[in-house]
């Protein structure tokens, strides 16, 4: 066992992990009944690079996320409860309805959004990393991102500003092999994303995404260095989507049987298990008891969104100003 | 001409007929074909709504997928256009030109005036845009304001399925660079379209019911929603005259003008937000050039001034409704 | 009050104050120290223009030069917005939206809706915009109102130096993404500016001139045309109210309507192309809500539908003369 | 002697360099008198970069330039007195005085035009690069970059592009130490732009640009690789200016003399003739005689170029649309 982590945190991880899949699967779920409106991109299979990152992290660090935000959101420590409202267009959301899917954003736990523009993310979590970093706070800033997201021009100046003004950043690829239906080999014109790193002069890690340990290693690492003043540190995470892009994708740009594979043999749940009760660390019946903890917190989160009420008219006309 | 199919399947359909009529049309986007570098199917999607689906195999080696780089690939359309291409480029969301602008407004728009007219630049930037598919503030705008007030750009907001399949073809044989505006939710409508190719000239409004008390002068989308005001408003005596521009650059004014003369009294409806909108464009347009005929103030019916919400109980009240042009249709008729 | 300054060292002494009050307050740009990683001084440049000049030496640390890169220095001042910072962000000519609008119209502006108000936005980006320095089409143009049409920006027009420094030590103050907007033409312009801080609240249009005749509402440079070319009118014995709304959004409306209300007659002066412009914006908003009031059509008077040419034969043409301002508020005047 | 090229290649070679330093250091001195309108950026002491690079290409062959463009447009064979007429705002100019220097384009032999936007050639040359692929003629686009612009996100996604779509382009970096007053030790996070091609999966080579026949080799063999469907090469130029980054420019940034040592011993023109001369290839006089000739030229272009007639008020509105 190489992780830093004691008991109390390998529960935390594995229960934040557990928590992603069980919301993921559930919105996939009432999805398909057509009761979730617009467009939802799972986290499901990803779950162990927003946790293993995340865990290094508190609420004076900013992540700025993606379209694929759930799971960083709850990694972050935003009330699912209120996320599942915010999806189901509830007033009781976390953005009061206002932002759905792609915009949950919680800044009190140091949330920046999920964003529905591809590498959005990057510039924003620079000025996070600087602020921290003028006020001399120790605070660092991580930009999740996608492979397809590697290559806007957006994530690039990001790197590149990171170095030039050594900010306490980290850029988080996560790499799971698609954008929408084009494959990553097809759009990154280099080998591993990680290979960008030395043309903005931070060093480049690649780590196994369904690997938690891996990812809870590498990540401290590089923020642990931004904290010291040591500057960025690009993370490729390898990781792979459950689900398709969005929900309603057939994917039929995907071998059969890829993700069936997957989810038998190397999930980030599956292969965390099997290591802490072979430690003898935790025992299943702890991890069985998070199970089904979870499972009534996203019960009860479902229950709540389909009884909350909508958002009110007058709601359409507020929160655009601070003051007009 | 009795064959019905989708807005979707005109745009479509006009892809392939000018594709293989012209060998140096080429298609190119975020998954036009889809499935670039993938192990399944390359043509996996056709476009993230499948609007190019099936063009991928038809026309090998002309749609190509692009990597998630709007500056790069726009950019390379336009590059493309000056040196004998007339490349179709899909903005797969209107929203996403915070992230490409420069390579259209800039570049595309301005070469032929800035190299003294020895440059042409053919290129057709197809876009999504338009609420109601609770797609939230980023996915649901639609900003064509933005584009018209270039110099330099067509600008086109096709409203059914025969003009877009005619104003699409148009689009891509003329020299300019054209801005062709899909509304999402009209992708889904059906119309009567003809098989035969086609083009729709550039700067003719379409008028789509005559009348002599009202004006309705509508954009895309809504001017489906102006027709069934108008039909309303027909049912207690109100007689409007609806007129879709089509493009809102070049602009139709004069189908316009002479409207406002016979009517004197004029509503617009624009999705977008209010503020230098085509609301407001066509407002000055009729108070500066019209005024004398003006019995009435000009009734403008538009989103409000907000981002685009995403809960559909918000979203709902976000787009302009059919009740609120009707009611602004007899607020302009019983004014004196 | 009789000190006299330049809008150009209001704008340098806003930024001083505001700096020298909050520490929070920080400035960065391309060169906005200038020289840095070079051998010489490190604030050789203080802009492009000089107008940041001095702020590195006196607050150091808070003046950041930043690689060229729009996107990724603007959004790096929002996401500092959005950490307890107050950036002011100089997008050094603002025709280069176009590689950075995103993070200003996507993301700045609409953190706090999307976000159910939960989030602010402090950010001011400071910009040049404007004709008339043989800077050629890509250096010149107006683009307020693609900002003054996304809901969740303020837009900011200073016409002379009092104003410039108020309303900028209003945007910094400001909860909200602020864009900023100096005529590269009038940096030279001078002012009695008074030493001590102020704030010009958003919103309140200045009323140069009053009159009974001739509304004219101007932005920017424009107005400083249009109060030329009232008094010229004034010697021809019409009377002009000549309006500066300073900002554009929000915008002043009520003090708009009552002059037109009382005229009867208004001109409208952008120095913007002509479609969806303020311009537009203002004739749209009269049209709508002092129709009864207007007894002549509205005058809008701006640039042509053509990009900024280079040649000064042409760009004197290209921007609005005080010759054709006045020519619209004789031809508002006499009109029956 | 190493260089590939012939006796009239060489003559040609120096011809051109010869015509852009006359021309910038005319328009030099010329703008201190007043009399040239806008924004002005010399390329002088760059020459032997636009040079060496555009004596491989003919005119189906793009280039895509910047802000600093005279030493690109004249390399490309745009005629220098339309040139300097447009510079002076006069309706024979190349743009019929609509477009000045940052706007100096002529299609007819493949230069795409100055460019205002720093970054904004990148996507355009990937665009003419593949409308060549397509049509298989076996014509090369070549973008024009400084150091400045090397970190703007256009760049990036060009090259990136480029290499996903295997695209004959070159995108050379023209690093001359400053963008503006700000130095690409600063801005650039990498130590050589030429570093960052392995992120876009090309070649990268750093060449003299003093050096004609360093940039000429190098530029060759890249272009060469691109025409036969090997893809895009970065090519980075290590150059100075020679004035400031526009007219008007005080370059208090700058080390005293550094400009001065530099024209004294490593000038291209210097360095070229020194070896053609020594290898006995071309004399002294040959040379002499050209530099008249250029002088010539050059004063012609002027003496136009005062004398010619400014735009005419109906030019305002034309030339927008091809058709409206
Ligand atoms: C600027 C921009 N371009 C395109 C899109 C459309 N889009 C949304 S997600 C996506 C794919 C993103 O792929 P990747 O970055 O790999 O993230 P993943 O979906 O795999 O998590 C695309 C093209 C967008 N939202 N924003
Ligand atoms: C997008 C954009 N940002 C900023 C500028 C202003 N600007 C013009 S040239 C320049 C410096 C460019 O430096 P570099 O790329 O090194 O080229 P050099 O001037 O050294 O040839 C800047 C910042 C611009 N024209 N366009
Ligand atoms: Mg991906
Ligand atoms: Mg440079």
């Amino acid at each position: 066992m190489t992780s830093t982590l004691n008991r109390e945190g390998l529960l935390k991880a594995y229960r934040t992990m557990r928590t992603i899949r069980e919301f993921e699967e559930r919105v996939h779920a009432d999805f398909a009944t057509g009761e979730i409106p617009g467009f939802v991109h799972l986290y499901a299979g990803e779950e162990a690079s927003a946790t293993g990152v995340c865990m290094h992290l508190d609420r004076k660090d900013y992540i700025a996320s993606t379209h694929r935000g759930h799971g960083h959101c709850i990694a972050k420590g935003v009330d699912p409860v209120g996320m599942m409202a915010e999806i189901w267009g509830k007033a009781t959301g976390t953005c009061k309805g206002k932002g759905g899917s792609m915009h949950i954003a919680d800044l009190s736990v140091g949330m920046l959004g999920a964003n529905g523009i591809v590498g959005g993310g990057g510039p924003l979590i620079c000025g996070t990393a600087l602020a921290g970093k003028l006020r001399g706070d120790r605070s660092v800033g991580v930009c999740f991102f996608g492979d397809g997201a590697s290559n806007q021009g957006t994530i690039f100046e990001a790197m590149n500003l990171a170095t030039v003004w050594n900010l306490p950043a980290i850029f988080v690829a996560e790499n799971n092999g698609y954008a929408e239906a084009t494959s990553s080999n097809y759009s990154v014109a280099c080998d591993n994303i990680a290979d960008r790193a030395s043309a903005f002069g931070m060093p480049g890690v690649i780590v196994d995404g369904f690997d938690f340990f891996a990812v809870h290693e590498a990540a401290g690492e590089a923020i642990e260095r931004a904290r010291n003043g040591g500057g960025p540190t690009l993370l490729e995470v390898k990781v792979s989507r459950y689900y398709g892009h969005f929900e309603g994708d057939q994917q039929r740009y995907r071998a059969a049987g890829e993700v069936q594979a997957l989810r038998e043999t190397r999930d980030c749940l599956l292969q965390f298990r099997r290591r802490v009760t072979a430690s003898g660390e935790i025992t299943e019946a702890q991890l069985d008891a998070i199970d089904a903890e979870v499972k009534a917190l996203i019960d009860d989160s479902v229950a709540k969104a389909k009884a909350d009420p909508k958002p009110a008219a007058a709601d359409l006309m507020t929160d655009v100003y601070v003051s007009y | 001409m009795a064959r019905k199919i989708t807005y979707q399947q005109a745009i479509n359909e006009a892809l392939d007929q000018e594709m293989s009529r012209d060998p140096s049309v080429i298609v190119m986007g975020e998954d036009n074909a889809g499935g670039a570098g993938a192990p399944g199917e390359e043509d996996a999607w056709g476009g993230v709504l499948g609007v190019t689906k099936g063009l991928f195999h038809k026309h090998p080696g002309r749609v190509l997928d692009t990597p998630i780089s709007e500056s790069g690939f726009i950019g390379a359309a336009v590059g493309a256009a000056c040196n004998g291409l007339r490349p179709v480029a899909e903005l797969m969301f209107v929203d996403f030109m915070g992230v490409c602008l420069d390579q259209i407004f800039n570049q595309a728009a301005k070469f032929k005036y800035m190299f003294g007219g020895k440059a042409q630049t053919p290129v057709v930037i197809r876009t999504m845009y338009g609420a109601g598919f609770r797609a939230a503030a980023q996915h649901s705008q639609c900003l064509y304001n933005v584009f018209t007030h270039i110099p330099g750009l067509k600008v086109v907001v096709p409203s059914n399925p025969y003009d877009a399949k005619g104003l699409l073809i148009q689009a891509i044989r003329d020299n300019d660079p054209v801005i062709f505006m899909e509304h999402k939710v009209l992708y889904t409508m059906q119309g009567e379209v003809p098989e035969e190719s086609y083009a729709i000239p550039f700067g003719e409004a379409n008028v789509l019911r005559e009348g002599d008390d009202v004006t309705i002068v509508a954009f895309g989308r809504m001017v489906n929603f102006a027709s069934e005001a108008a039909a309303a408003a027909q049912k207690k005596g109100v007689h409007c005259e609806v007129i879709d521009p089509r493009t809102t650059s070049p602009l139709d004014e004069d189908t316009i003008l002479e409207s406002v003369e016979k009517t004197g009294r004029l509503v617009v409806v624009d999705e977008s937000n209010p503020r230098c909108s085509m609301a407001s464009d066509i407002a000055g347009l009729v108070a500066q050039k019209a005024f004398g005929a003006l019995k009435a103030p000009i009734e403008l019916v538009t989103a409000p001034h907000v981002p685009v919400p995403f809960s559909d109980a918000l979203e709902d009240l976000y787009v302009p409704s059919v009740a609120r042009i009707e009611a602004a249709i007899i607020k302009a008729k019983e004014y004196k």
